[in-house]
């Protein structure tokens, strides 16, 4: 029961971190209709920024800043010299353009920051553990985790249901003349959106430093599940990007703390491990291949 | 009949296919040979390709499924061949002739179960979800422990082509040519048929295909079952020509790869997709061997070409108009 | 015998919004019944619950006496029901006599025929260009659809539709964005459409309205307010109120 | 147009200019990864061997050479496409660098074909250790299964009776298990395959912590590695269960970007930075010196490899197709920085195997700190099925 228990905290905290991944990507395509599969990248940036601001200065709490603006300003100068260039184009188009972002991010980080996987400490403060029940230790940090994914989720929704950017953005991308009718300087507010999911993703970056490997490809280790979760969901939806992530993190995590142990009532042993190995890999695309099925367009489907 | 300029490109991209094996000979080395072999099985891929992303207007982020379905298909009957257990009873899986259009029935196979659930959805659901489907693939042949796993499959010898020995770089070469040949014909007569009418004109205008009675759908997943097969095909004769087939085969990196091929070459052209796979393996091989840091380069490049020249280097070489 | 085309109890919302509120309609066979109404009355949402795009969520299609409720579009259209579009919706990068042989190929039956070029087979070509000859644009036919005028645009809308020869033609519009002049013209083409087809006229421009239909339905806030002779409708106090009084023409 | 890129070293062209015998420099193809999270593998190896290299001024045992360097980007159709390239343009016979068992599997039988000799510096695939040996191939680094083995030997030397085995589940993830429990020998409670690509190990680490073993041996090269024992630390795991595992999962860039979390955790290696010998002394001096880093085990396995080369090319006098070359490499005469070191008959390496554990060194960074032998002059399961 406890290990139960356990587990369903370990989705939940994956969950919230693939939602962070997942709200910047979902944003940018709800408002702007981009496909940025250099999401990922700048995930990556995030993190490198981090690392490179924890070894210098000594402290993760530098570190989260640094992460974010490298981000945010990388973000912004993505969306400033190539995406612009990509909103009235078709998808293939961006498609192909970010994925060239990609190689050069990747050669990029290779070249200046060497291919060698960096150091990011846990901060001393969190690196304890918090019984949340009796006999049930929990990293701090996982908790402090999954404390700025909530955040971060309840931020965005205050943002989008609240205040006059989110009503822009609610507005969508096929409503650029009335957004701009009123007064908007629209190509600020891409930029200034696009900053924010690029925040996002460099958020989520620093924040996994010191629990997975800075290196060169993590981003792209991350991009695929994050489209996952983003289809699951509804393209363009932030509830969806937040329901996808806790369908499927949950997924993930219980098919990966589950499939194994059930198999094994009634297969023999080792095949079970390897089966079971082998199912878990694949669950989250079983799930995105069913919800398909019967919500072609995810779980909150965005109109127009 | 006036030559146009399309007419002209044609014709030079045909004699340089053509001049290979005599470069070879002139130069004295059977590379030339080889990457032209290369060149021209990721043609195939990016003319079947384009049917899907250049005239149906469906962008399918995960073909290099399909190429590796192919792949596996002729390796694993020739794994079961050499370990003296053929798959269907019969031990004729080493010919070409039998072992080759078993790749295009898998891969073709493989799509209709694909193109059947992704095809429901349109836009950059259909991206989304053609991009993750394939990575399914590609990670259960990383944990198929049997058929090697993420090592790959190794084939002892090529197939044999109606009984003969395919093994001598000339001779694959000229069978890959004649693949590609065959390949762009059907592309282009499939394409101007009553079908290919159909899958064009969803691409132009979906809702009024639907209105004159056409169920879009089926002929979508007509056009991606061809599809799939043509892949599966190049990617019979790259597990021939490499005589290994690896999950790499289906990496989503592959499948991105080919988008760029078809894009760089140029959309909705019958040439277009050979020059761009031609451009992409050239311009890929000659960056690497000179910088280790080749990524800082081509990334650039892409991306280039993605905001300057959607109608890539075959776009911009024919004339404005030809088709 | 029963009605080309029959609704019954037809409803649909969007959220809050009631855009087909209980609409019955009869059109009978041969006859040219017009449906108008304010903007916003719903005549889009019942197009589309018509030919397919659409599912109401509640009431009966039926078309020629067939329940087609649940059919799909292509499924509809190939049991004899054509419709034009009110934003023309040809097919870019083709000639009007590819448009229109389109038209021709779906009622051939299935297009599952790889290698033959489809361009060269008379039996498409030749149905096609008769088509584009009735509405007059048989001089055309080898444009592509984007080098054409608005009002050529909309006259080919009408011979693809007519390519199909459809039991039912369901007009979207036919005169928006039209000038004087070539109203007038679509309106002679129509006319002599009109004596050996059933048609359903959604159309906004009351002239051509009274000068083609036989009857016309008001509709109005998603439901029918009359249905009667183009004199009976003029003559409404309520269609007044609600409709002409507002006063779009 | 040339396709290649030729890493030329600048002595190699003065000795070549200057030496009276105008002897053609021996060309060596290596193919290895540069791109990918697995880039800085190959890039160890790489520099390792061109440390070599230039140390001897552009030679190898007294002969000129001149290598070709190219990135396979993890991709085994490439790297044979490399290879096709030097085979028939370059006329390249002797070749190396590469790093993963999955791009050796593709390109070795190539190489072979052609006539060539390929020296591995890192993967050493059960594929070609047993039946499928071959005169031409061989490999200075080590048959994969004997990382496994010697983490095996460890495990049961530290006197654990109850284990959990965890390891991606792929090809080098099982063999990882099998050539684990193949010196083991105690009870293993359960076996876990983790994801190609899985960064969370948390539901992992859970059902670890519900099994209660006496120790765990995990084995997750590069970045996975680096992010399971971070993990591992975080979950508390560190302080209350045991963890062997063998040198691709704690290296030294893995302890030093791991950090703390890597302190405790017990490995085995034939090779450590802090190895007294002459040579090992050499040579990590000498790759501080020239690239501003530590070496990790790549770096070594490259320069063990150039100096195997060396020593064959010396007994052959810079022949390649003379049967000297082969004499000359399987009597390896050259001294390594790994110390005591012989070919098997199947040419892979006979070799002493090391307990490795992590500690905080004098400035506080990790480092890793040899100890005691687990396995003397280990040989591997599959020479003897190899007749050459």
């Amino acid at each position: 029961m406890q290990l139960v228990l356990e587990q369903l905290l370990n989705g939940l905290q994956l969950s919230l971190t693939l939602f962070l991944l997942a709200a910047g990507l979902t944003l940018v395509f709800g408002i702007m209709g981009v496909i940025n599969l250099a999401h990922g990248s700048l995930y990556m940036i995030g993190a490198y920024a981090g690392a490179w601001a924890a070894a210098k200065t000594g402290t993760f709490w530098l570190a989260l800043p640094a992460g974010l603006a490298a981000a945010a300003l990388v973000g912004a100068a993505m969306e400033l010299l190539v995406v612009r260039r990509l909103y009235a184009r078709e998808h293939l188009s961006q498609v192909l353009a970010t994925f060239g972002l990609i190689l050069f991010f990747n050669g990029f980080i290779a070249w200046s920051a060497g291919r060698s996987p960096l150091l990011m400490e846990t901060p001393p403060q969190l690196s304890g553990f918090v019984e949340i029940l009796p006999g049930l230790p929990y990293p701090a940090y996982r908790l402090a985790m999954m404390g700025v994914g909530v955040a971060v989720a309840l931020g965005l929704w205050y943002m989008i249901s609240r205040t006059r950017i989110g009503m822009l953005i609610r507005a969508g991308s096929d409503k650029r003349e009335m957004v701009e009718a009123l007064g908007v300087d629209i190509a600020k507010l891409f930029t200034l959106v696009f900053a924010l999911g690029a925040l996002l993703a460099g958020l989520a970056g620093v924040m996994v430093g010191p629990i997975r490997s800075v290196q060169v490809g993590m981003g792209e280790q991350v991009l695929i599940t994050t489209f996952v979760v983003i289809v699951v969901g509804g393209i363009g939806s932030i509830r969806g990007a937040f329901a996808g992530a806790l369908l499927i993190g949950m997924c993930d995590t219980l098919g990966r703390a589950f499939v194994p142990m059930l198999l094994k009532s009634w297969l023999s042993g080792p095949l079970a491990d390897g089966l079971g190995g082998a199912l878990s890999s694949v669950i989250i695309y079983l799930v995105m291949a069913l919800v398909l099925i019967v919500r072609p367009r995810g779980l909150f489907p965005v109109s127009g | 009949m006036k030559l146009t300029r399309t007419g002209v490109f044609t014709i030079v991209v045909a004699l340089a296919f053509l001049a290979v094996p005599y470069a070879a000979t002139l130069l004295g080395s059977n590379y030339v040979i080889t990457l032209a072999t290369r060149v021209a099985i990721y043609a195939i891929v990016a003319v079947s390709l384009d049917m899907l992303v250049g005239r149906s207007n469906l962008v399918s982020f995960g073909h290099a499924a399909y190429f590796g379905l192919g792949g596996y298909a002729v390796a694993i009957s020739a794994f079961h061949l050499a370990n003296d257990v053929p798959i269907f009873g019969w031990a004729g899986t080493n010919e070409a002739l039998i072992a080759w259009p078993l790749a295009m029935f898998v891969a073709g196979f493989g799509a209709l179960i694909i193109g059947a659930l992704s095809l429901r959805t349109a836009g950059v659901y259909f991206i989304m979800i053609t991009l993750a489907f394939a990575q399914m693939l590609f990670f259960l042949f990383v944990a198929l422990k049997y058929y090697g796993g993420d090592d790959g499959l190794s084939l002892s010898t090529r197939n044999l082509f109606a009984g003969n020995r395919i093994t001598d770089a000339r001779t694959f070469y000229w069978i890959c040519l004649a693949a590609l040949a065959i390949c762009l014909l059907l592309s282009w007569r499939i394409l101007n048929s009553r079908f290919g009418m159909v899958l064009r004109g969803a691409a132009a205008s979906e809702r009024r295909m639907a209105a004159l009675g056409f169920p879009v759908y089926r002929y979508r997943l007509a056009a991606f079952v061809i599809a799939g097969m043509m892949a599966g095909l190049a990617g019979a004769l790259w597990a021939n020509q490499n005589r290994f087939v690896s999950p790499d085969m289906l990496s989503w990196v592959r499948s991105g790869e080919f988008l760029v091929m078809v894009i760089m070459g140029g959309l909705s052209s019958l040439v277009g997709p050979v020059v761009g796979a031609a451009a992409f393996l050239l311009i890929e091989s000659y960056l690497s061997g000179w910088t280790e840091h080749w990524q800082m380069v081509f990334g650039p490049f892409v991306l280039l070409v993605a905001v300057f020249a959607p109608r890539g280097l075959w776009g911009a070489l024919r004339g404005k108009g030809d088709v | 015998m029963s009605a080309a085309l029959q609704l019954d109890g037809l409803c649909k919302s969007f959220g809050s919004l009631r855009a087909t509120d209980n609409v019955s309609l009869r059109v009978e066979a041969g006859e040219c019944h017009a449906i108008i109404g304010p903007n916003g009355a719903g005549k889009t949402t019942l197009i589309g619950q018509i030919t397919g795009e659409i599912r109401p969520d509640a009431g009966r299609i039926a078309l020629l006496g067939t329940d087609v409720t649940h059919w799909s579009v292509p499924r509809r259209a190939l049991s004899g029901l054509a419709r034009s579009f009110q934003i023309t919706q040809l097919a870019q990068g083709f000639s009007a006599l590819d448009n229109a042989a389109f038209a021709v190929q779906a009622r051939q039956g299935h297009s599952f025929r790889f290698l033959a070029d489809s361009r060269k087979d008379p039996s498409l070509r030749k149905p096609a260009l008769d088509a584009l000859t009735q509405v007059g644009l048989a001089d055309r036919a080898d444009r592509l659809v984007e080098t054409l005028s608005h009002g050529e645009r909309r006259q080919l809308e009408l011979a693809v539709a007519l390519a199909m020869q459809p039991r039912i033609l369901l007009l979207d519009e036919p005169m928006a964005g039209m000038g004087p002049e070539e109203g007038e013209r679509m309106v002679e083409i129509l006319r002599g459409i009109k004596r050996h087809m059933t048609i359903v006229l959604v159309e906004h421009d009351m002239d051509a309205v009274f000068a083609l239909a036989d009857r016309v339905s008001v509709l109005v806030a998603g439901a029918i307010l009359k249905t009667g002779s183009p004199a009976d409708v003029r003559s409404d106090e309520r269609v007044r109120d609600a409709y002409l009084g507002a006063g779009s023409h | 147009m040339r396709l290649k890129s030729i890493a030329l070293a600048g002595a190699a062209l003065l000795s070549f200019t200057a030496a009276a015998s105008a002897q053609q420099p021996i060309k060596i193809g290596i193919v290895t990864t540069l791109s990918t999270p697995g880039g800085y593998l190959g890039e160890d190896a790489r520099d390792g061997i061109l440390l070599a290299i230039s140390e001897e001024g552009g030679k190898l045992g007294g002969v000129p050479v001149q290598t070709l360097v190219e990135d396979d980007k993890l991709k085994p159709g490439d790297a044979k496409q490399i290879v096709d390239k030097w085979i028939e343009n370059d006329k390249v016979k002797l070749f190396t660098g590469i790093i993963f068992s999955n791009v050796a599997v593709a390109v070795v039988p190539s190489i072979l074909e052609s006539g060539g000799i390929f020296v591995s510096p890192n993967a050493g695939p059960s594929n070609f250790s047993g039946k499928a040996c071959n005169k031409n191939y061989y490999v200075a680094s080590w048959q994969n299964d004997n990382l496994h083995e010697s983490a095996g030997a460890l495990a049961k030397k530290l006197g654990y009776k109850k284990m959990v085995l965890l390891a991606p589940n792929y090809q080098a993830g099982k063999d990882a298990i099998t050539g684990f429990r193949r010196m083991y020998g105690g009870e293993v409670i359960e076996e876990i395959y983790t994801g190609l690509d899985q960064t969370d190990f948390s539901a992992e680490m859970a059902r670890i912590r519900a099994a209660k073993p006496d120790a765990v041996f995990q084995f997750h090269p590069g970045g996975q590695g680096i992010a399971f024992l971070k993990q591992w630390q975080q979950a508390g795991l560190k302080d209350q269960i045991p963890m062997v595992v063998a040198s691709p999962s704690l290296e030294q860039r893995i302890a030093a970007a791991a950090g703390d979390a890597a302190i405790g955790i017990a490995a085995t290696a034939h090779w450590n930075t802090d190895f007294k010998n002459a040579e090992n002394e050499a040579f990590v001096k000498g790759f501080r010196a020239k690239y501003n880093r530590e070496p990790t085990v790549y770096a070594s396995q490259g320069y063990d490899t150039a100096k195997l080369i060396g020593a064959a090319l010396k007994a052959s006098g810079g022949k390649l197709e003379d049967d000297a070359f082969r004499a000359g490499m399987m009597k390896a005469d050259v001294k390594l920085t790994r110390g005591p070191f012989k070919f098997n008959t199947n040419q892979h390496p006979i070799q002493d195997w090391y307990e490795i554990k992590a500690v905080k060194g004098s400035d506080g960074k990790v480092v890793l700190e040899t100890g005691a032998k687990v396995l003397e002059q280990h040989g591997d399961a599959y020479a003897k099925d190899c007749k050459i």
